[in-house]
């Protein structure tokens, strides 16, 4: 199973209810609002690098750019991919469960 | 690989829209399958064929069209949300077809993964 | 109705699909229309397991009344979905499982508990629902 | 008093509309005068005269309609919000009319409260 | 002025934001799935209990009625109020900030 | 249009209108709808008070390109807020304020700081920011 996260880790509970609910070793991908949980030096960085602990964390790299984050900006361990990227990860890691 | 796909929100309000489009469109060039997006909840008005967009936005009803015909991606859209919503045939977009939910269960039983876009 | 009406081979197959409720009712319509898609999925005799997290719980809370905001009260649907897993129990011919699950964590945070519920449901802590989820799959979120 | 007010979200998806609604009916039940209603947004979508909810569901489309036509309230839907959505004249539900956002900033000028649902 | 917070406490921040943002004495009002916030006993409840040294507090009553929680289950010192009573408190109190 | 268009005379009156924006932008359109909201009051003389709080402030980070989501970058039109201000500001026929705002403390929380943004703001702390709001007359939230 792979997760997919699209809320504001600032506004919504979505980020905060899959890693509490998603077994260890389960990949969590952030797209569209979501992506605001990968950069560094933020209120909610140390919560996402606790998780990735348990979690190999992906972002989508067209929802970063649009928001005018850098590659750069992004916290160390987190994966950027593209659409094509997503499309490998949902092939690879079966179901998909969607916090929206 | 076969994909079916949800989405829950129409154009413009919410993203969920864009991104299963642009997911889509990644999956087929990688040469899977999608069979079947199902338009659920606000979705149905992804099939609204008086939206008009500005001439620098783009068009979301048009490029699903645009996508069914040339890959031969069935749109369904939900013809109970539908009528709540007022999408109807006759303002009903190309490429897309009105049928019950049903055909949503079915694509989550037929498709090797569902994936759901929404707010 | 389209003049082309595409269908794909379904006979046969039982496949797990889970429904995540996690918001409230009437303040958006998501609960309604998801009770909706549970129950067209009774019909082609699936394994459901229908699941309250986060402000989702409210949606089977007892005592639900509409008439001063004029909205529809679903909230006896419920009692449909809670018919439907019957059947599924009682058939020994039909291959179907259902389940009603309530997040414990999420139920104990708004201060509720199980008799705050229309249905009977099992409450379940988050670790293990995690697990029960993994083995999903189609996971349909509204 | 006058009210002006802003509706953000169609009907069915949030309860903005509903809402909005209910304000309206109390504010003019005590005797206060709702100069207009602004739908913009996916407000919009209130305006859609080919919405048909079930028919033991409330139908806001009709319901604001009829409150127009009794208590002269002025409901003015946004043309550029209109647009993108696939909302014309065509498909515009008796009692609204379409116009431009300076409506809102109009009201809100003449009005001595502005109050605004949305999601 | 008088704020209306429309969001669940336990979903989104806007009842975060609208304490910090609003001056001590302004009233607020929960409405829709914000009037989640006026039950005794949940994991907001401290939260709200603080906000209500600074502020008045209203919740909606046909909201709360719809969401299946009585009168009772509401915490001290909230006043309940109908769509008359909202209509009211908007009259009284001026500009109108509606936390989305 | 209607036959029947409805106008009130709004002549030499100046308001104080304030827009909140509290939520990032391209996930959802509000960032770009009340764009086109303040522009048209410009035209009404009216007072402006441009807010960027919570996920808002994101709405005027530099570097926005949404060539690969395929959706309109909007973040130009923060320019011509940008020079509306100033003609406000220079305009001494006009009694027109307009003030462009970000909350301090909802920038600091994601990392920002002043440089980061499109146009010139004023950062200010919460309390502050908080007696600006409440000497607002019109709000709109979006």
């Amino acid at each position: 199973m792979i997760h997919t996260v699209n809320k504001s880790p600032f506004e919504r509970n979505s980020l905060d209810s899959c890693i509490r609910l998603s077994v260890k070793g389960a990949p969590i991908l952030l797209i569209e609002d979501g992506v605001l949980a990968a950069t560094r030096g933020t209120s909610v960085s140390d919560k996402v690098a606790a998780a990735m602990d348990d979690h190999p964390m992906f972002v989508l790299g067209p929802d970063l750019k649009a928001r005018g984050l850098a590659e750069d900006d992004v916290a160390d361990g987190i994966t950027i991919v593209d659409y094509s990227g997503f499309v490998d990860l949902v092939v690879e890691h079966g179901t998909v469960q969607s916090w929206l | 690989m076969k994909f079916g796909i949800l989405v829950n929100e129409g154009p413009f309000t919410h993203q969920a829209s864009d991104s299963a489009y642009q997911f889509v469109k990644a999956a087929i060039e990688k040469g899977h399958q999608v069979m079947r997006v199902f338009f659920y909840y606000d979705g149905v008005n992804n099939a609204n064929k008086l939206s008009a967009p500005q001439s620098d936005d783009r068009n979301l009803v048009k490029l699903w069209g645009e996508l069914a015909a040339e890959h031969n991606v069935d749109l369904v859209v939900c013809i109970a949300a539908a009528l709540r919503r007022g999408i109807v045939e006759d303002n009903l977009a190309d490429g897309f077809r009105i049928s019950g939910l049903g055909q949503l269960t079915e694509v989550g039983i037929a498709a090797d993964r569902l994936v759901v876009f929404g707010d | 109705m389209s003049d082309t009406e595409i269908e794909f081979d379904t006979a046969g197959i039982t496949r797990k699909f889970m429904y995540v409720n996690r918001k409230a009712p009437y303040g958006t319509i998501y609960a309604l229309e998801v009770l909706e898609a549970v129950l067209i999925s009774a019909a082609f005799e699936q394994h459901a397991c229908i699941v309250f997290i986060d402000d989702g719980v409210y949606q089977i809370k007892k005592g639900q009344d509409t008439a001063a905001v004029n909205m529809k009260n679903f909230s006896k649907t419920y009692g449909i979905i809670a018919m439907e897993k019957e059947d599924a129990d009682e058939d020994e011919d039909m291959d179907m499982v259902w389940r009603i699950i309530v997040e414990k964590e999420s139920m104990e945070a708004r201060g509720l508990s199980r008799d705050d519920f229309v249905i009977d449901v099992e409450v379940i802590p988050s670790d293990e629902l995690a697990i029960i989820m993994a083995e999903q799959e189609i996971v349909i979120s509204g």
